[in-house]
């Protein structure tokens, strides 16, 4: 077996690692965690089949190199926005739990962070 | 397969208004982000005409010559380069796409506008924004003809879409955004590992290229099974439906609209593109029976627990779970066994339509469900007795939704019917034919439901709340009315014979049997009764009948409950997962 | 690197043992830290697949930057764990769970195995395109040129990310300062770094920017490090986060896909095409485009980092 | 044929593998943050100059070169200031108990 088809096996087993994170897990913060695995599998993958394509003198297909660069950023962007996410929850809930029994319906939107400073935000003009 | 250099047969003339059809949205967000404030809502206002005008210039373009428009970026032919490309099916979803935010946009004007005293506020500037990013993803998702680009489109709506479900702070939103939020990231991630298998098969993400090479082999069943779970998980279809409820019914109506109406039809119009485009022969007959079995089963579903609802907006937000169920059940009526592939006839048109009439419709129910929450300081249905005569525009947008959604002549939803059950006795499949006429009854019962207690005498005179704004009632009409009269829209390409005329005694009967049969089921087993007197003598009748239904109905919201739990749904992902990968596998 | 026949099987290794690690140790400290070192192995299989080029990102955003951003939450979230951990799924349904799983990779490795031979690959078309592009760098061609429309609706997906989680900021909150409050010793080490790092790290982000358009870098490598050291100038207190309401900050970030859009259109009118460059003026085109878009990432990497508005005034 | 170049490449890389191996069998053996801190410090520090030293006389250009010493000189930096900031936080996390 050749290098590449080793890694494109490794790859497999990360996405079965990361989608058990996802499914078993009860953190939100750890199935962000469990996505960024699967995402590396994924991108991992990708690139076995870029290393399938060396040719012309390209240690790998330039096209799927590209994309992975473009799906990294997007899969940082996914993360950054879900950790805002949870963060939020958590100042508003007092939980980040994704159990519908978890939360209390009557909670109101709480303006709870930012440590007291009542002034109204600074706007520009 | 690889032509080397941009030759200038292949690009049609035309094309360039796809380039804008994609840029005037961008361009719209950048400008809406810089300038801020009052003006996100006047930018918005300003590319939505240019933007309707594009999508009518597309449409208009194609029914000219007739063919496809097809555009190069940066003048690169696929497979290295990304292509452009929009059919007659891009087409009518991006003009009825255009027509649906339009009408929210007046709808949402006065419920989005800055308050006086600020220069800027986060509620406006976030959703306006967030509109225009629906839009950008959504026409990328009908023109873009390349994989990867469409994987991207999808993120454009995922990050849309995430912020307008918890939009007003609330924890129960937040968390239904974060469920919303994970598993449609497990989706696309799902879906991006199957373009990856593509192009290790291929060489290449451009779809019409696809079409013309993909085999039945490993690595091709293997990117179906899973681009299709991924998307599945997207457009929420029974049972991976575990964020749907919560974020539809939580979102303020006209982020609710939008999601509802626009957003799941992107993730399902891929689904539609590679089983019918890239890939038509590589499913089979097998895995179409078990989506369209999906599709059966949130019709199911999504109807009787629409019916054991208390609050009108978890009522609409199932009555969209039962919705995307009608849209897989084209799926095995299209299968031509002939040349053992998905082709396109009266089976994808009456999807498409249907997809169409629910997107009007929809946004319809959920903009008036919006104003009698408004009007009323709440959505039980149990209390609104009497709304119909306080707002009776709204309520009246309501119902004309309602009975397009019921498939009533000449509705978008009728038309779309016809054709399936047409494609369905072609085949010889009469089962789905059942599914589509028992669909029509559990549809007709949530539908009469709401419309029969919105008319009843209320136990007391209402004092409304707030006078909702006159645009807003009447922007829901148009789209209730829009999706009413969408079967004459697509007169041209559907033959006029089969639109009958809506006053013939038989089509007045089928009308009159599909509400009775709803107003049976709501009799049999809905958790809220119209306060009319009649409905009493007769549920005191049945009472015995009523309580062993209403039983196992609750039987139907308790599996419901278990289904939506994130672990099972996770399971049910992978279940499926395999079962789609057997059903392919075995077809061989 | 077939001198070492045995390092992929040991970075593989590695790699799994990680993976692992991230998904089933119980402490979500000791999860992120796992996940950096994961981060910078997967860098390592990048090389072994002769892809320096996402090596760069993988570590800088991959590992470094996402790193950072789940060390952060876990520190805030660390009083929800064992609430949480008390509400974790059965044992059927793990063991259902991981029996699926298993079938899902051994369907998934089964499939790798199987992929044709000789494998399809558009490395003779990009390779016959290049000169057309003036670069010397084939990835570099492939984001700027070749699916230049993709990096541009990434670009786009960025800023609406960006704003989706300003958009979470409580309503009196709105156009304020993102972030933690950050009490770093101003005699401390991390200042004292947070000071004389950036100079060099703007060098570095200069030299991979430079670098990109004929050997491994380009516009994300070195928007991620320009976002870095802001990032690190911002949790030493050295500086703190604009608020999000301000106009120089709102400019830059639509500066770059602003300019991918005017390119674009001029592309319509010159050489025939969106985001088509015209015949011999490709490297100035492209230039035109890097300049403003890898300053937009760079802010808009590290406003995602900030997070949401949490307070009126600065730190 | 090996040559008096492959030679010292071989030694000093090897050493520095070496510190490596030692400091890591350091890091998971000894019993607190502190300990722990000498072990992954000094030994990696050495090993990576090891290694660098080691690479040197193979590079192509002299900025290769350049930059192999800059790496070094960098993750010096940034390993004194992290090993400052660890002990830091361990001193006051002792002090508070």
């Amino acid at each position: 077996m050749t290098e590449t088809t080793l890694l494109g096996l490794c790859a497999a087993v990360l996405v079965g690692l990361g989608l058990f994170g996802l499914i078993v897990n009860p953190q939100p913060l750890r199935k962000v965690l469990a996505f960024n695995v699967l995402g590396g599998g994924v991108f991992m993958l990708f690139g076995v089949v870029a290393r399938r394509g060396a040719a012309m003198g390209f240690g790998g297909d330039p096209v799927p190199q590209g994309l992975v660069i473009t799906g990294l950023v997007v899969s940082f962007a996914a993360t950054a926005l879900a950790v805002a996410l949870i963060l939020r929850l958590y100042a508003v809930a007092g939980t980040a739990s994704l159990r519908a029994d978890a939360i209390d319906a009557t909670t109101a939107p709480a303006d709870d962070a930012g440590g007291g400073d009542a002034a109204a935000a600074p706007r520009r003009n | 397969m690889a032509s080397m250099l941009a030759s200038a047969d292949a690009v049609t003339a035309g094309g360039a208004w796809l380039v804008l059809a994609l840029i005037v949205p961008v361009a719209g967000i950048l400008a809406a982000m810089l300038a801020g404030g009052r003006h996100v809502a006047r930018i918005v206002v300003v590319v939505v005409l240019v933007g309707f005008a594009v999508a009518v210039a597309i449409g208009w373009q194609m029914l000219q010559s007739g063919s496809e428009l097809v555009y190069w970026l940066g003048g690169w032919a696929p497979p290295l380069g990304v292509g452009l490309r929009a059919d007659s099916l891009s087409a009518v979803m991006m003009v009825i796409t255009a027509v649906v935010v339009a009408g929210i946009t007046i709808y949402a004007r006065a419920e989005f506008r800055t308050p006086a005293g600020v220069t800027e506020a986060r509620a406006p500037y976030a959703f306006w924004i967030m509109l225009l990013g629906i839009w950008c993803g959504l026409n990328a998702v009908f023109v873009s003809a390349d994989l990867f680009t469409l994987y991207v489109a999808l993120e454009l709506l995922t990050f849309s879409a995430m912020p307008l479900v918890c939009l007003d702070g609330r924890a129960e939103t937040l968390q239904a955004a974060l469920r919303y939020m994970i598993f449609a990231l497990m989706g696309s991630v799902l879906y991006l590992l199957g373009a990856v298998l593509i192009y290790g098969a291929y060489g290449t993400l451009d779809i019409a290229q696809l079409g013309q090479v993909t085999q039945a082999d490993a690595a091709t069943v293997a990117a179906c099974v899973l681009m299709t779970i991924g998307l599945l998980a997207k457009t929420a279809l029974f049972p991976l439906h575990l964020w749907l409820p919560p974020a539809h019914a939580g979102a303020p109506p006209a982020a609710s609209a939008v999601l509802s109406a626009l957003v799941v039809k992107g993730s399902f119009f891929i689904v539609v593109r590679i089983w019918f485009d890239a890939m038509p022969g590589v499913p089979g007959l097998g895995a179409a029976q078990l989506l369209a079995a999906m599709g059966a089963a949130a019709i199911l579903f999504g109807s009787v627990i629409a019916l054991r609802q208390q609050r009108l907006k978890l009522l609409i937000a199932y009555s969209t779970l039962a919705q995307i169920g009608y849209l897989f059940i084209m799926f095995p009526l299209a299968f031509d066994p002939a040349v053992g592939a998905f082709v396109r006839g009266d089976a994808l048109t009456g999807g498409m339509l249907q997809a169409m009439s629910h997107a009007t419709a929809k946004a319809a129910m959920f903009m008036a469900a919006g104003l009698i929450y408004a009007t009323l300081g709440h959505d039980r249905i149990g209390d609104m007795a009497g709304v119909a005569r306080v707002v009776p525009v709204t309520v009246l947008a309501f119902a004309v939704g309602g009975v397009a959604l019921m498939g009533i002549v000449p509705s978008g939803a009728y038309l779309a019917k016809k054709l399936l059950l047409g494609a369905a006795d072609g085949s010889g499949q009469w089962w789905w034919s059942l599914v589509l006429e028992a669909g029509g009854f559990l549809t007709a019962s949530y539908v009469v439901l709401v419309i029969a207690q919105a008319l009843a005498k209320p136990a007391a005179p209402i004092v409304p709340r707030v006078r909702v704004a006159r645009s807003q009632e009447w922007a829901a009409l148009l789209l209730a009315v829009c999706s009413l009269l969408l079967s004459l829209a697509v007169l041209g390409p559907v033959p006029a014979s089969l639109i009958s005329n809506p006053l013939a005694p038989k089509e007045l009967l089928a009308s009159a049997i599909a509400i009775i049969g709803g107003a049976l089921l709501v009799l049999a087993y809905s958790r809220e009764l119209p306060r009319f007197a009649i409905v009493d003598r007769i549920a005191g009748l049945l009472r015995p009948l009523r309580g062993a239904l209403c039983a196992l109905a609750q039987g139907f919201v308790r599996i419901d409950d278990a289904a939506r739990q994130w672990s099972i749904a996770g399971l049910s992902m992978l279940a499926l997962t395999l079962m789609f990968a057997a059903a392919m596998v075995l077809q061989r | 690197m077939n001198v070492m026949p045995w390092a992929g099987a040991l970075v593989a290794v590695l790699l799994l043992a990680l993976a692992l690690w991230v998904i089933v140790v119980r402490s979500t400290f000791a999860a992120v830290v796992g996940f950096v070192a994961y981060g910078i192995i997967l860098s390592l299989v990048w090389m072994l697949l002769h892809a320096p080029d996402i090596a760069l990102t993988e570590v800088a955003i991959g590992s470094g930057l996402t790193g950072v951003l789940l060390l952060g939450a876990g520190s805030r979230l660390r009083g929800t764990e064992g609430n949480e951990n008390a509400h974790a799924p059965g044992a059927v349904v793990r063991v259902v769970a991981a029996l699926l799983c298993a079938a899902v990779t051994v369907g998934l490795a089964l499939t790798v195995l199987l992929l044709p031979e000789p494998a399809p690959s558009l490395a003779p078309l990009a390779a016959a395109n290049l000169y057309r592009t003036e670069l010397g760098n084939p990835v570099t061609a492939v984001l700027i040129a070749f699916r230049a429309t993709d990096t541009m609706l990434e670009v786009v997906v960025l800023l609406l990310a960006l704003v989706g989680a300003w958009s979470l900021a409580p309503d009196r909150l709105w156009g304020g300062y993102p972030g933690l409050r950050h009490h770093a010793d101003p005699n401390g080490m991390l200042v004292y770094a947070a000071r004389r790092l950036p100079p060099l790290g703007i060098i570095v982000a200069l030299y991979l920017f430079y670098a990109g358009s004929n050997s491994p870098g380009g516009e994300f490598q070195s928007a991620t490090v320009l976002a870095a050291m802001w990032l690190l100038a911002m949790l030493a207190g050295v500086t703190h986060a604009p608020p999000t309401a301000a106009l120089r900050v709102r400019a830059l970030l639509v500066m770059g896909s602003t300019v991918f859009l005017v390119v674009g259109v001029v592309g319509m009118f010159t050489a025939g095409a969106f985001l088509a460059y015209p015949e011999g003026w490709a490297k100035v085109f492209i230039l035109a485009i890097e300049v403003p878009v890898t300053l937009s990432i760079a802010v808009a990497l590290g406003m995602l980092m900030a997070g949401a508005p949490e307070r009126t005034v600065p730190a | 044929m090996i040559s008096a170049i492959d030679v010292f490449t071989l030694v000093c890389v090897a050493a520095g593998a070496i510190f490596f191996l030692a400091g890591t069998v350091g890091l998971l053996r000894f019993p607190d943050t502190l300990t722990r801190l000498h072990a992954l410090t000094k030994a990696d520090n050495l090993g990576l100059g090891l290694i660098v030293i080691g690479l040197l006389p193979r590079v192509d250009s002299v900025t290769a070169g350049i930059k192999l010493i800059c790496i070094w000189a960098l993750v010096l930096f940034a390993s004194a200031l992290v090993s400052q900031l660890i002990g830091r936080a361990a001193r006051r996390e002792e002090l508070d108990q």
